[in-house]
């Protein structure tokens, strides 16, 4: 198999299918994931594929569709759900709290949930309210939970199978902003680039200061790395890519490198990912801290309308702004 | 030992397929004119509301008329904002102005009305002004309008929520003391509105549960367009919404959504009983969504021309003109003079949507509290400063 | 501007006030024997079931009798056992014990059960261990079974959440074909438990919906036992619960909960149906809780001595025993074997739970995660590590 | 106004009543409030005293309860809702994050929602599994609520007053295995003791390290530094008092003057408010600390059986080894 140059969204969609494909426990659920292939059209031509029954528009109820499918995992098969945007999957916040992250232990093994949860996410699309939201913290916070968010199309690709392939259940985040990105894409399963769900990866070296980032912010970062360079900066960049669990390996090693790290991400960041990463920095690095570990977020508003969200939105000159910041300790 | 069984993957569909004809409203349904616009006789169905109708003027028949045009033009309006790229999005509410012009006109001044996003028509007959419906669609703002000043509340964009809003508002006129006084101008009730797809959800259930139990005076007007984005009414219930009602203990009505007379009727009757303390009343109007379900939606991925075409012919302006001039209500003038004031509304709200002016970005940091908020407090002090620094480079 | 209202405070209440009569079932709950356990003529209500209730043999009563003393007895050891502070809590079924045996023994090994908490009779009939079921409430772990084993899930305490995952297993029955076949050792359906408080939930009233739109082989048991803790059945709803099922399209039956040979017979029938195909029904269990909610309760601060004492009249036991004696079916040395067995029990459940091991106290971080995860890998780690340095120091 | 002494649940019940009478525009609302008092008897006797309209037993239903309680308050009543267990609140997440969070900002200041959400919270009462949850993380990673935890009588009838005049939402959580903990509480408005509802309070004086605390931890805390003080070690205790926003101005004179704190709580320490604590404090005490900012809290785990919670629980040992850690930096 050849590399393919895709979008992210494609990276997604193919990705699905190549699950179904190899298992046909797998099923799809979601509003109108089925005709439409959804609103972002990540399961465009799945359900002529596969049918309705593995391709399920489910009435609106996003508790119903996680409860329902915690049901048919009982049953042994693999739901992927889709919610819809990142605003809506509260409804089904208790299925997911009380139940999907708790089931494995509260029956002690006996039971497994292999669901994964598909999250649109982010903002940066000019949307409505209740339609740009980073929510992700909450999970992460949840034990029994497995959180990743992807950034480009191949990690797309792989990573929604990994994710499906796991026996736990997954929240997977899925940067939308980014959707329409392409980039190349080895859909050879031996390819040596592709890392485990739960790896962190350096996608830009550098020395000065550490960037950490994940989903829509990855590319920022790299942005951000780019127009340092130029005035003679060196950051390093790191995807994530997995927020519960955290690749702390590499985290702490690269950090340990630079001495200096700046979390970046949409999200509030009062409890966001950021806080965690930096709580956890300064306790396993902190003899290799030149600066305090600094965060660079949504601020501590609720999502504001789009017209606002430029500003609201971690950009270049706030994450530069920061480094300088980082540099001048 | 996961719980992987044995047993064979099915392979034939066991999802069930539509049965319903989604046209067909049904006997139940209350109906007063035809699709020509011709009124029809009795049925059991319409006559305990005939004589609401029977009260209406000519001129109530012809300001009907009126709001229905205009309504229809204030959303065309939207969409070509949309189109021309000064809205973000438009949730268009063509094929269901009667449905949302005979439930906002049943409404009183003290009465308060929770929407969702597409009650524009709702909307029109508060008294909101129509480029006030643009701010949210803009992205300036996430509703341009105080919800106590008109007793219209935002619109709600989680399906659902609303809902359970409007159960609690109407438990509180309960205990202010304006149901069931008999004082006309003081009682008061409240509407809830959702579409067929916002039934599936928790929280419009739980409404049902709680308003049934305080017997809260509450209208739940489910406008039944047959579709939620992409799914068809077979995949959201198994029976029309209207039947829900009883299974909580109160009322369920179906209601002609195209037929703007049976509208305002059916939704008086209960805004009526709620006011004089009877309790709640769930009105399904069965009507259709001739458009996308927003400007960003495909909907030939999902439903046939043909079927658009059908009810297209049910069209409810069609019907009102044809019942206005079938009975000598109305007049080319007066159809004319209607048409003008909708060019006119239409360039008002063209030009304010226009001349909207970009809000100043610090005020993302406004009213997010009402008492001083430390967190929020130091990021717009940051973000202010960290903005004049940008602006004193620039003048540099 | 907050909507604070110039209205005056209404000082009467408005919260609706008791109108039903809590121990009357009504004439659509269907009966087979009376309070003395005199068999009924056919009436409308039960003649649709009457075959199934002619088809039992005597030692299909006898045995039935057995579960219901079996299943009091268990659960009066557990109530002892929590007072003895063996037990943390325990969830009392007495009253309830013919609603939970007629169901249990009407499914058939294939079909699955979802309990709530209160369902000891269920799971006795599902062939769990007694002794299984202490786990929970001693606090050495969340449920003392395998599900898969008998196909009976853990207890779930979130009220509403075991009623979704009911509906997606059954919709996974629907794509493994085992639904409709007309084998009837392999058509399968699955029983899904709530008390009457649980019918408010958004949980509840989406598995409706989502097990009416997919016609799932799913049977919707409520036991309503009249109570929600302290909370009576006019402040979870207006109208008994089985109407609610019409609403959302399938049918709802009221059984008369202390008559096992009723419960018994909807439910077979209602399991019959959903594995041949036919879809959802929902049956409500008319009952009562003899005692307290749990044994943190105190039930005298809410309800009357009274009214406890009619219902400990219409007593599930003494019916059937009145129904075999009258009949011939069983005599007093019967009867007396079955006490006998009912003492065995108890003393083997009370041994069970005296001799139930303390767990080792690092077993907690265990089946977290299927696979292995580095945060609960280190900390268990470091707790490990941690009790042994204090083993070490108290071995000093 | 004397002094008297009560227990914590009775400092909220006295609080309760005092807010009624002084407010006819107070209703209380949730399962069980009437009659029975509440599972806990927080509201013992309200319902008899105030009537059916303002104290109200309310469907089972969480999202119906809070989503019911924003229609009240819109209509200008104060609803205090009470959740039975911490564990149910989930049911009620969408209602508070999508809505009750955010309906000021949404109306641009129109609306007001002075809603309190009481949230019994916290294990160590034996119970059955989703009656012992921390799940204040949450809510305080949510712009728009303010989150605090009382932890002793006086403070409950004092905060309890506060959070219902608040013009904001207010989630207040009650530390449910320290409810019948007696103590003395001056029942004088014009107490001196009386804090600002987000202020922190220094419990006990200390030199030589930080514990910062809320809820039910705040006496473990206090009996670790009288078991640290037997030992030579000078412990002081701070309780936080309010989790959103954070008393930083405390919280950072405090760490400046010991230069070491560690952040106790029971909820799992991923994405705790430890995280976010300790995150700060690295970034604001930078170069006053002389350790890394230690977290002691519950493990990264559901909440266990209840056979397992003395261990799940922080105790005074597993302080005591972090203060040992701390002191070793
Ligand atoms: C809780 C929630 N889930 C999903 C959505 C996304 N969504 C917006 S509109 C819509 C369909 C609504 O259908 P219906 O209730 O029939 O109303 P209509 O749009 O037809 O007026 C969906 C799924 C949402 N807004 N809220
Ligand atoms: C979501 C949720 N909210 C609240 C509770 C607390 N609670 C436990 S049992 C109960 C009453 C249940 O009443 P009902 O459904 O009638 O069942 P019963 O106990 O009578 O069998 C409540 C409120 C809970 N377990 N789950
Ligand atoms: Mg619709
Ligand atoms: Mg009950």
């Amino acid at each position: 198999m050849a590399a393919q140059k895709m979008t992210l969204a494609k990276g997604i969609n193919a990705g699905l299918r190549a699950a179904m494909e190899a298992d046909p426990k797998v099923l799809l659920m979601g509003e109108d994931v089925g005709k439409l292939g959804g609103v972002f059209r990540i399961t465009e031509g799945l359900q002529k594929d596969f049918g309705e029954d593995r391709v399920v528009d489910t009435p609106l109820a996003e508790s119903g569709i996680v409860g329902t499918a915690i049901g048919l995992a009982m049953r042994g098969y693999r739901p992927v759900v889709e919610i819809q945007f990142d605003g809506f999957i509260y409804p089904a916040f208790d299925q997911i709290v009380s139940q999907l992250a708790k089931m494995h232990a509260r029956s002690r093994g006996a039971l497994r949930l292999p669901i994964v949860i598909r999250v649109p996410f982010g903002g940066g699309i000019g949307a409505v309210e209740h339609h740009s939201e980073s929510n992700e913290a909450y999970f992460a916070h949840t034990a029994g939970l497995r959180v990743v968010a992807c950034s480009d199309p191949a990690d797309a690709y792989w990573m929604i199978q990994q994710a499906i392939s796991s026996d736990d259940p997954v929240m997977f985040y899925e940067p939308k902003r980014r959707y329409h990105e392409r980039a190349e894409v080895d859909l050879d399963p031996q390819a040596g680039s592709i890392l485990g769900l739960h790896d962190a990866r350096v996608v830009h070296e550098g020395t000065q200061v550490t960037l950490l980032a994940y989903g829509p912010t990855v590319k920022t970062c790299l942005q951000a790395a780019d127009a340092a360079a130029q005035e003679g900066i060196s950051l390093q960049v790191v995807d994530l890519r997995s927020l519960s669990p955290l690749d702390t390996e590499t985290i702490d090693r690269v950090v340990q490198g630079t001495g200096r790290a700046i979390v970046v991400h949409e999200a509030s960041t009062f409890l966001g990912m950021g806080s965690e990463i930096a709580a956890h920095i300064q306790q396993e690095c902190f003899h290799h801290l030149e600066a305090p570990v600094l965060r660079v977020g949504g601020y501590n508003i609720p999502y504001p309308p789009s017209r606002f969200e430029e500003e609201f939105l971690p950009g270049l000159d706030r994450i530069l702004d920061a480094v300088d910041r980082s540099l001048a300790y | 030992m996961t719980e992987i069984r044995d047993v064979a993957v099915h392979h034939e569909t066991v999802v069930p397929q539509a049965q319903q004809d989604i046209t067909d409203g049904g006997p139940d349904m209350v109906q007063f004119v035809d699709g020509e616009g011709t009124r029809l006789e009795r049925t059991a169905a319409n006559t305990p509301y005939a004589e609401i109708v029977e009260a209406l003027t000519p001129e109530d028949g012809r300001s009907m008329y009126r709001d229905l045009v205009l309504v229809r033009r204030l959303d065309a309006e939207g969409h070509a904002l949309q189109r021309q790229g000064e809205l973000g999005l438009w949730p268009s509410l063509l094929g269901q102005e009667a449905a949302q012009v005979g439930a906002g006109r049943a409404m009183r001044a003290q009465d308060f009305a929770f929407p969702g996003y597409r009650e524009h028509g709702v909307a029109w007959c508060r008294g909101i002004e129509p480029e006030q419906l643009l701010a949210l669609f803009r992205g300036v703002d996430n509703g341009g309008w105080s919800p106590s000043e008109l007793n219209y509340h935002l619109y709600t964009i989680v399906i659902g929520n609303q809902m359970l809003h409007a159960t609690g508002y109407a438990m509180g006129m309960q205990r202010d003391g304006v149901v069931g006084t008999g004082d006309e101008d003081r009682d008061a009730a409240v509407m809830a509105f959702t579409g067929d797809g916002g039934t599936a959800q928790g929280d419009f259930n739980e409404s049902l549960v709680f308003a049934g139990v305080a017997n809260a005076p509450l209208v739940i007007f489910v406008q039944n367009n047959q579709w939620a984005i992409s799914e068809p009414n077979y995949k959201q219930f198994r029976v029309p919404p209207y039947q829900r009602a009883q299974g909580f203990g109160f009322p369920g009505i179906r209601v002609d959504g195209n037929d703007v007379l049976a509208v305002y009727a059916v939704t008086k009757a209960a805004l009526d009983n709620a006011r004089a303390g009877q309790g709640p009343t769930l009105i399904e109007a069965f009507t259709y969504r001739l458009g996308a379900h927003t400007t960003s939606d495909d909907p030939t991925k999902y439903r046939s021309a043909a079927e658009v075409d059908i009810w297209r012919e049910k069209d409810p302006i069609k019907r009102m003109r044809g019942f206005l001039s079938q009975k000598g209500y109305a007049d080319d003038a007066f159809y004319e003079s209607v048409d003008r004031e909708a060019d006119e509304l239409a360039v008002r709200v063209r030009t304010a949507c226009q001349n909207m002016p970009e809000p100043s970005q610090e005020r993302m940091f406004d009213e997010i509290y009402v008492d001083p908020h430390p967190v929020v407090e130091r990021e717009k002090a940051q973000f202010m400063e960290y903005q004049a620094g940008f602006e004193t480079q620039e003048a540099r």
